[in-house]
Order: C-alpha cells, then structure tokens, then sequence
C-alpha cells in the first residue's frame, strides 16, 4: 500500500511540494494565461517573460501564483528549473520529454539528462486521473510561450 | 447501531461491486454515493433479461417484441410515477439525466409560450446548486435578456432567505433550486420557497438529484401551493444505470412548454411545411427513449421501494450522524456545511488542514476508500466558503459504521503521511 | 447461398434473442433491424461486466473504480473514433441518441457564433428523411425567421437533383441529409452533396443512422471537400444499447459552436455570474454522460469491426436482392424506392393490395414474424408517394434466407386470410 | 396460431371492414375534429350533429372520413352504429363501456346489450398494440362532443 503511494510522492516531489521554486507574479513578461484544471477547480495564472538570444529567443522568466495539490504544485516548481534559462528550442523538447514521460502509461523510461528533478514524475503517469496535475503549469506555459511568439510575429 | 438498514450485510450481498477488492487486497470502501450510487443485482438482471429477451424498439414496432418492450418501458415510466408519487403518469418525461431535464427546462422558456422569459423578467435560483441548476439558467437569462438572480448560504451552510422578499417580486418567473445539496449535506425549504413564489406568480422548479435517492417524496401528498412546478431527478444516483433522468412536471406546465428536442416519437404529423406534436410526454422524448435504462430504473425505484424509503432515509441519517462525529474528531478537519445530522442529507465535504482534496483522495484510495476531490459540480458554493476544493464522502443504503471507521483511520494516516511525515 | 457471412448459424449463436420463440412455439423471425438491431452477448457481457465491477462516475472521480470507469467511457468514444474513421476522438460527442445529435447541431446554430443562422438564411433538407432530421430543421427555421428547403425524391425513390442549382446558393447555411433512407432503402451521393454545398459555403451534415449499421465509413479517406462537417448515427441500431448516440463533427466547427445544454463536465469555471466552458467534445456533455451504454457501444462496434463491415454489408446486400425477389412474387405487392439491390440499403417498404399494413404486420407476426408498419418516422416520403403507411421489412447481418421465406409465405397466407378469407 | 388471429379478427369486424356503416362527411354539424394515430399514420376526419331532445341533446348524425387497418375502420362503423339517434347520457356511457373493455387487458367480459357488435373488440384488448387502433373514433367522437358543447356553453 504504501510502497504504490511512496512510487507516487517520491521524496523529490514532496520537497518540491513544500518549497516551491520561483513562485509568484512577475514583470517584465509578454504574456499571462490562466488555466484550470475542471474537474477539481486546481487553478494557475503563469507569466512567460522570452529574450532575444544568439540563436533564437531565450526563457528569461516564467512566474506564476497557483492553487493545487503536492502533485500539481510541485511539477510547476520543477517546471521552471528546467524551462528558465534555456534556449526556447531546447525549453521546448524538455517539455516533449515530459509530455512522452506522462502519457507513457509507466512505461517509459525518463532521461535524468534532461528532465532532472522531472524524473520523479515518472510514477504519477501511472495514476491516470493526476496525470492532469502534473501537466497543468505545463500546459499553461506552451500556451503563453505560444501566444508570445505569435504575437512577436503578427 | 440504531437506525440502520435492517439486515444490513443482507442488503451488501444484492451490491455484486461491493465484493470487489482493491489489486493489493483491501477491501472496496465505495463513499461516492452522492457521485453514483452501485447497482444491485437485481437492477443488472432486469437489463440483461430484456436485454437477451425482449429487446426492440418501442411504440412504434406491433409486433410480440415490440409490445414486450413497449410494456416493459412504459412499466419503467408507471414505477417512476408511483415512486415520486405522481399525480399522473403522463406528467413523467424520461430524458438522459437529470441536467437534461433542467436544460429542457430552461431551453423551453427561451421560446414564444405563455411562460417564455425575456428582457425584465428574473430568474432565480442558489448559490449551493450544482452546475447543472445554474449553468442552463444562464444560458436562458444571457440568450433572452433575461436577469439571474440567487438565494445566497449562511454562514452555517444553509439557504440564506433574508433576501426572499428581494428576489420573489413580479418580475421573477422562475425560482429553481436544489432539495438536498450535494456539496454542503443541506436540506432545503422546499415547501417554504415554492408557497412564496407561487405567491408571486412565479414556476419553482426542484432539482431532486440528491434528495430522490435518499428522502421519501410523494408529490401528491403535497399541498398544492407548496408542490413545485416542476421536479426532476437522474436515474444513476438511484441506484439505476446511467442514460436515464426524469422530469416531473404538472400537465398543464407540459402542454403549455414549446416542443425542446424534435423528431420522431414526439410528433402528431409531420409535413414538410409544418408539424403538429404529440401531447406530453411523448412531446418531450423525441427518438428512441432509453428503453433498456427505463427497465433498469424501474427495477431500481422497485428496489428502493421494497426496502422503504422511510428506512433507508433513516439509515442514511444514522450513518450521517456517526460520520460527522468521526470525521470532527480529525484533529484539523473542518466541515464545510450544517454539522447536525438532523436536517442535513449524506453528503459532507470536508477540508484538513495543509493536505490538497486530491492528494486527501489519493491517499485514502491507496487503502481501497473510495472519495472525492474537487468541487463536486459546486463551485459557487466553494467559493461561498473560501475554498477552491474540497473533500467529500457520501454514504448511501448499503454503507456500514465499519466503513465509516476505515475513513477516518484513513484520514489519520494521511495526516501522518503528509504534514507529519 | 453467395456473399452471406461466413459461419452465419455460428454468428446467430452470439444473440441469445434469438432463439426466442413465440408463445405458440414459432420460432421468431426478426425483420425489425432497421427500427432497432439485436444485441449480442459480448455487449450484455461488457455491460454486467461494467456494472458488477467498475461502475463509478468518470471524469470527476479520482479513485480507482473512478479511473477504472473513466477509461472504460473513453475507451468507448476511442472505439467510436476508429469505427467511423475519425479525424480525431475529440471529435466525437456522445449524445443519447441520433435524434439528440441532430437537435444539437439545429438548436446550437440558432444562437450566436460565426454559424448562426436567421432571417434570410436557408436550410436544405430532403425529403426522404426520418422525422428526426427534418423536425429539428422545422423548428430552428421557425424560431430564427430562416426558410426550409428540401429536395425531392424522384419516381424511382432516388434524391431528386434537377433542382440542385436552386437549392444551394449562397443563401444555403445548412444542407442535411440522410445517408441511407429508413424507408426506401435509398443511397444518396454523399461525396456530390458535400462537394457542391460547401462551393457555396454551407454546412452539410449527414444522418448516417441507417449507414452506420451496414456500410463501412472512413472519414479520414474521404477527400475534405466531399467529407460532410458533421455526422450522426445511434447505438441502437449498430448492436449497441440504447441511451447513446453519436455525433462526428470536425474540431474547428465543435470550437465554433456555442453550448447546447449546461452543467456538469461541459464547464471550465464556473461563477454565479458567467461560466466558461470547456473544450470539445466535453463541452457539449452536459451532465453524467451515458457510461454503460459507451461501454456497450465500444464492444458492438468492436464486434461489427470483427465481423469486418465489409463482409456486414455482402451479407445485407445479398439478403436485400434475395428479399426483393421474393416479395415481388407475391401478386398486388408493391415496393417502395429502388428495387434493385446494388445501390440500396436493407430497408424494404411495400404495399400489398386490399390490405393495410396494421393487418399485414398482425397476421406476420402471429406466424412469428416481426415487421413495422406504419409511416416508419418517414410521412412527408410516404405522402410523396401517396401512400399513408407501408409495411416494412428489414434484415441485418444475422437474417437468413429461411427468413426471407418464412416472411414471404407469411405475405402469401396474409392475402389469402384478407383479401380472399 | 389462426386461433389468436381469428380472436382478433372476428367475423363482425370484417364485415364492418368490408362494409362500413355511416361513411362520409355530412352537413349539418357543429364540430368537425382531425385526430391520427401517431404510431402508424391512421387518419380520421369526424363531425357531430346534436339536437336537442325532450331530456337533453341526442346525437343526431356522426359522420366521418378515414384511413386506417381494418380494426380501426370497422371500430368507427361500429360506433356510429352506437351512438346515432342515441341520448347523448346514454351515447357516452356507451362509450365508457368501450372503454373499459378495451383498457381491460381481455379481462372484461363485454355487455352484449349495450356494446352490440362492439363485442366483437373484445379480442382487441389482448393486443396492446392495436388497442390505439380500436379507439382512434371514439377518442375523435368524444373530442368533438366536448367541442359542442363547450361551444354552446360558452
Ligand atoms: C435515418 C434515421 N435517422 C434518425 C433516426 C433516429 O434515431 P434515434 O431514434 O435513435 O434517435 C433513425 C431511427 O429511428 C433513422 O432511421
Ligand atoms: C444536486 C445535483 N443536481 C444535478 C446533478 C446532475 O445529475 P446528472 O449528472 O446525472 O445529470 C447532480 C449530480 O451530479 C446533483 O448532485
């Protein structure tokens, strides 16, 4: 019993859960989007806050205020330990990787390279109704970076 | 302990579900009645037979199986009437659930009739509803200009009626509200409201959902000034399948309501210019009705029946109290909603302290105790309460003290996993 | 006999209806497919299966017979997605039945939204359609000021398109039409009518209720501008239960639509004041959505895809031409529509000389053989051909050629009970 | 199996089939009412002519025009039969014997003095498919006496 809990809330998750990194509303940004997870009202308003780089836009920033439980909370933490700073392009493959990670029924083995912290996640994609939780702030920052690019273009 | 179900493990053994364990062996603690309730055997049984035996389409088929089934629906439709109580059997319209029949409500007065809502005119209805009871009169009010209005909660968790004289004026045509909320437990006024706004003109609709299952209701019996214009509740919930909700409604409001759904069955003639309907309830049930749904549900309402509603509205009661007592006794758990057992129905949402809804649920269903994490289709209700989510356990016939028990040992260990631990 | 399904006695075996017998011991002819199909026993099985061991609300429950529930429901929208050939599973809604598909796409273009349509707009119907999918039309025109249109239908029961030209202009918003005609049997060109309505920018929705049960479909192959935008068909007639139906629509038209009916799981957030809805298909199911009934329509799809489509329709077509034959022996016997069975569906409408078929269907059936009579929720196509009921025939993948005789000896006896007794 | 059937189809009732009584429209009249099986389409145009009589009104003529099955056609033969030159007390409660013998699933044992040929319909009962069809006159005959009436009340 506690041992199907324990692969759920690994340790990792519940550090994450209690001190959460880079919390709150921030400025600059180019774009605010708020979303909802329906079926239990978990909310999350998130900023993205993108640079022009070298080679291509660079996630100078992304803040957020969230309600949500230790599954949803701290995904958004280690969300933006891996999106800040990092190119858009390679930003935007970790968050493939962990999309594949989360839909892979448990059964996909997660790249530590790349998904750090992120691999403590692998055990909630086998709890199908909290794989929502986890994908909530990610879900939201695709969305904002989306709307910046298409805003910078338009 | 007094005032439950009389042979009560007797009663478990109609409930196939309930024998079922969890992969690593504990057993199924089912507290999500107010979500679904399960199904007995019997209910599962009357499907099957009509199902391998019986099965065709209705009304229109003339032939052996088609009157068998023909029957067999319409006896659905007759164990609905004599279950709430009806004044009649053609005022029971069959729909898919219970928000079906509370769009056909609000969808129905959106159209030119004696009773159609405009600009100026109010609607009012609860901040404790379930979506299903605000969402459509929203829809109404914004599509026809119309105003919503709403009955606000107490502190305690009841409906607040110091505003009554406020929101019942001339102007309000429609007052629709729940009977038992399926968030907060609350059991609503629901001969005070309607014996107001019929003073004022207004059509009162009852949304049962909760009540149906778990209090004797007998339309009939109820004065005429009191008994709500309308009354509907879903089949799920009453220990019948999903597919099937029902409509109550008085004679004259039916034939007085524009068509909602058009097609075959609800038709008189049809010609390529204009059509004339069938009167109700056929009116209201274009297409094939849910037909093997219809047998379920009548074999469900019989079910209840037999047991007596009396009796299982007081064990519901009985399981209540103790529940109540249980869950305050968690160091940190807040119950949001009326803390007496007394007035209040089955449901009890719950806060504990520095654990999220969800990570409360999950906990509790790592050890086979099944409850649930959100806002129950109630937002307006949580926000009401400051809160963004809640937990929620809803006992039903079938639920013991012992399963209560293993909520709250649960709910300890929680507590111990997460803010201890 | 060649084309008939391979291991026909064996297939029969799978539906326990029928080895039904009437009260005299005949043994039953069922010729009733096309007003509701029978089931066979793997969707009874998935059903009791569901109900005796996963039963639980979806979406909302976060537990384990929640999830186990929430997947055995989307695993039924994943079956219907592969079964039509689906663009996308969020493409498709599950409704209670076909007519409630249709009534959603006529109900929901009535309000505001880039399709809205009012005074001046036309909506095409034909009129060989099921009163379902001309009632909805009748009433969307007369509340929102727009005009219905419809095509005719030629001598020979086909879609009359010398009128094509008038009827699709740039005034035409709307163009619905039925796939296979429940009375006439009638194809009708659903590539042409796409491809020419959406020239002129209309929306062209297909009833696919009597297609579905007999013709393979695949709208990922259709080219897009011969694809219809959207598509209905219902369980009952497809080896499924009743309670469910299905609309196909493609994304960007279920994002453009406003809501139907509100509530539960369609929302997003919700405040007294105004909602916000969730996307397609949820957003357009309202309330606790039919959870057995997709379970069983998922295993009778899967059953249908098993037998392959294919083979389902060699096997109606082979019965049809055989059927035709046979009727057209018996003197003063008329068919109605197309009588040759190549470009026809399985639905064989006929009159018989001297005999009503309220009395055709009564003397069939006390021989054991069922039939519908009456206008079959098609009049304005019966008042096309003068005729104001018909019996009908129609088989499915289970009919044998014995039961085509058993019917025809029946026609023979029934004339001579009547028009010689 | 020809014994359930010739339950059904008694020999009056083919009769009337064949040769029905009272058929078409005749002036004068005071109400003419459409009514239609909404099952099978059956149609029938129906008017009443009442006059007053010593001890209340007596119908004078029911006339009418239909399609329908042979149980339909030979139940509105038999009706008019009935009720013409009947006081109309004595017309309705005719027609509640009908009634009631149609409603009474083939239990009810049908007075011969009062229903006539109507007996013929007791098979019907056992049919509840064509129990529709048996009525369909009746219910348009009751229809358009309360019009009457309502018409001369009001
Ligand atoms: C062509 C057609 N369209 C629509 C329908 C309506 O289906 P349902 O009654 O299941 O809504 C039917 C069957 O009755 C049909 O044959
Ligand atoms: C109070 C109340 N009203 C309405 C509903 C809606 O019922 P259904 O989802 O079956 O339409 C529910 C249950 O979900 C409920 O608890």
């Amino acid at each position: 019993m506690s041992s199907e809990l324990d692969s759920l809330y690994q340790e990792i998750i519940l550090d994450h859960y209690k001190n959460p990194h880079h919390q709150g509303l921030r400025d600059p940004f180019e774009a605010e989007v708020h979303h909802v997870n329906p079926t239990c009202g978990d909310e999350i308003t998130l900023r993205v806050h993108l640079v022009d780089g070298a080679e291509g836009p660079v996630v100078q920033d992304v803040s957020y205020d969230s309600v949500g439980c230790s599954i949803s909370q701290a995904s958004t933490s280690v969300m933006t330990d891996l999106v800040i700073g990092k190119p858009l392009d390679e930003a935007l493959s970790v968050h493939e990787e962990f999309l594949t990670l989360m839909q892979g029924k448990g059964k996909v083995e997660p790249d530590e390279d790349v998904l750090e912290d992120g691999i403590a996640f692998a055990g909630v994609a086998k709890f199908p109704a909290r794989i929502k939780c986890a994908l909530l702030a990610w879900m939201a920052w695709k969305d904002a970076t989306t709307q910046t690019l298409e805003a910078r273009d338009g | 302990m007094e005032g439950l179900l009389p042979q009560l493990e007797v009663v478990r053994k109609d409930f196939p579900i309930l024998t079922r364990t969890t992969p690593d062996g504990s057993p199924l603690v089912y507290l999500d009645s107010a979500n679904t309730s399960q199904k007995p055997q019997c209910v599962i049984d009357a499907m099957v037979d009509h199902l391998e035996r019986h099965n065709a389409n209705v009304a229109r088929a003339m032939h052996l199986l088609g009157a068998e089934a023909t029957e067999a629906f319409e006896g659905g439709r007759d164990k609905v009437a004599a279950f709430l109580g009806a004044p009649s059997r053609d005022e029971v319209v069959l729909t898919k659930n219970a928000s079906e029949a509370l769009n056909l409500l609000a969808n129905t007065l959106a159209w030119p009739g004696v009773h159609q809502v405009g600009a100026g005119d109010v609607v009012v209805t609860t901040e404790m509803e379930h979506h299903s009871n605000i969402v459509p009169w929203q829809l109404l009010t914004q599509r026809t200009g119309a105003e919503l209005q709403w009955f606000g909660i107490t502190d305690d968790g009841l409906l607040d009626l110091s505003r009554i004289d406020e929101l019942l004026t001339e102007r309000t045509k429609v007052v629709t509200l729940t009977w038992v909320s399926n968030m907060l437990g609350t059991v609503n006024p629901v001969a005070e409201i309607p014996r107001r706004a019929h003073e004022v003109g207004a059509l009162v609709f009852v949304d049962a959902s909760q009540a149906a299952p778990q209090l004797p209701i007998d339309l009939a019996a109820m004065p005429v000034e009191e008994r709500p214009d309308a009354l509907v509740f879903t089949g799920h919930k009453t220990v019948g399948p999903t597919g099937i909700g029902v409509l109550w409604a008085r004679a004259d409001l039916l034939e007085a309501l524009p068509p909602f759904l058009g097609g075959g069955e609800m038709i008189e003639t049809v010609r390529m210019e204009r059509s004339t309907y069938a009167s109700a309830p056929y009116k209201f049930e274009a297409g094939t009705p849910p037909i093997v749904e219809a047998v379920g549900l009548g074999a469900a309402l019989e079910y209840l029946s037999d047991l007596g509603m009396e009796s299982v509205e007081r064990h519901e009661r009985t399981i209540t109290a103790y529940a109540l007592e249980g869950l305050q006794s968690v160091p940190g758990l807040r119950v949001l909603g009326p803390t007496d057992a007394a007035g209040r129905g089955g449901a009890i949402a719950f806060e504990l302290d520095g654990v999220h809804p969800h990570d409360i649920a999950q906990v509790l269903d790592s050890r086979g105790v099944a409850v649930r994490a959100g806002h129950h289709c109630a937002r307006p209700a949580h926000e009401r309460f400051g809160v963004q989510s809640s937990t929620r356990m809803s006992s039903y016939l079938y639920t013991t003290p012992a399963e209560i028990d293993a909520l709250v040992e649960g709910l300890e260990y929680t507590r111990s996993y997460f803010t201890l631990g």
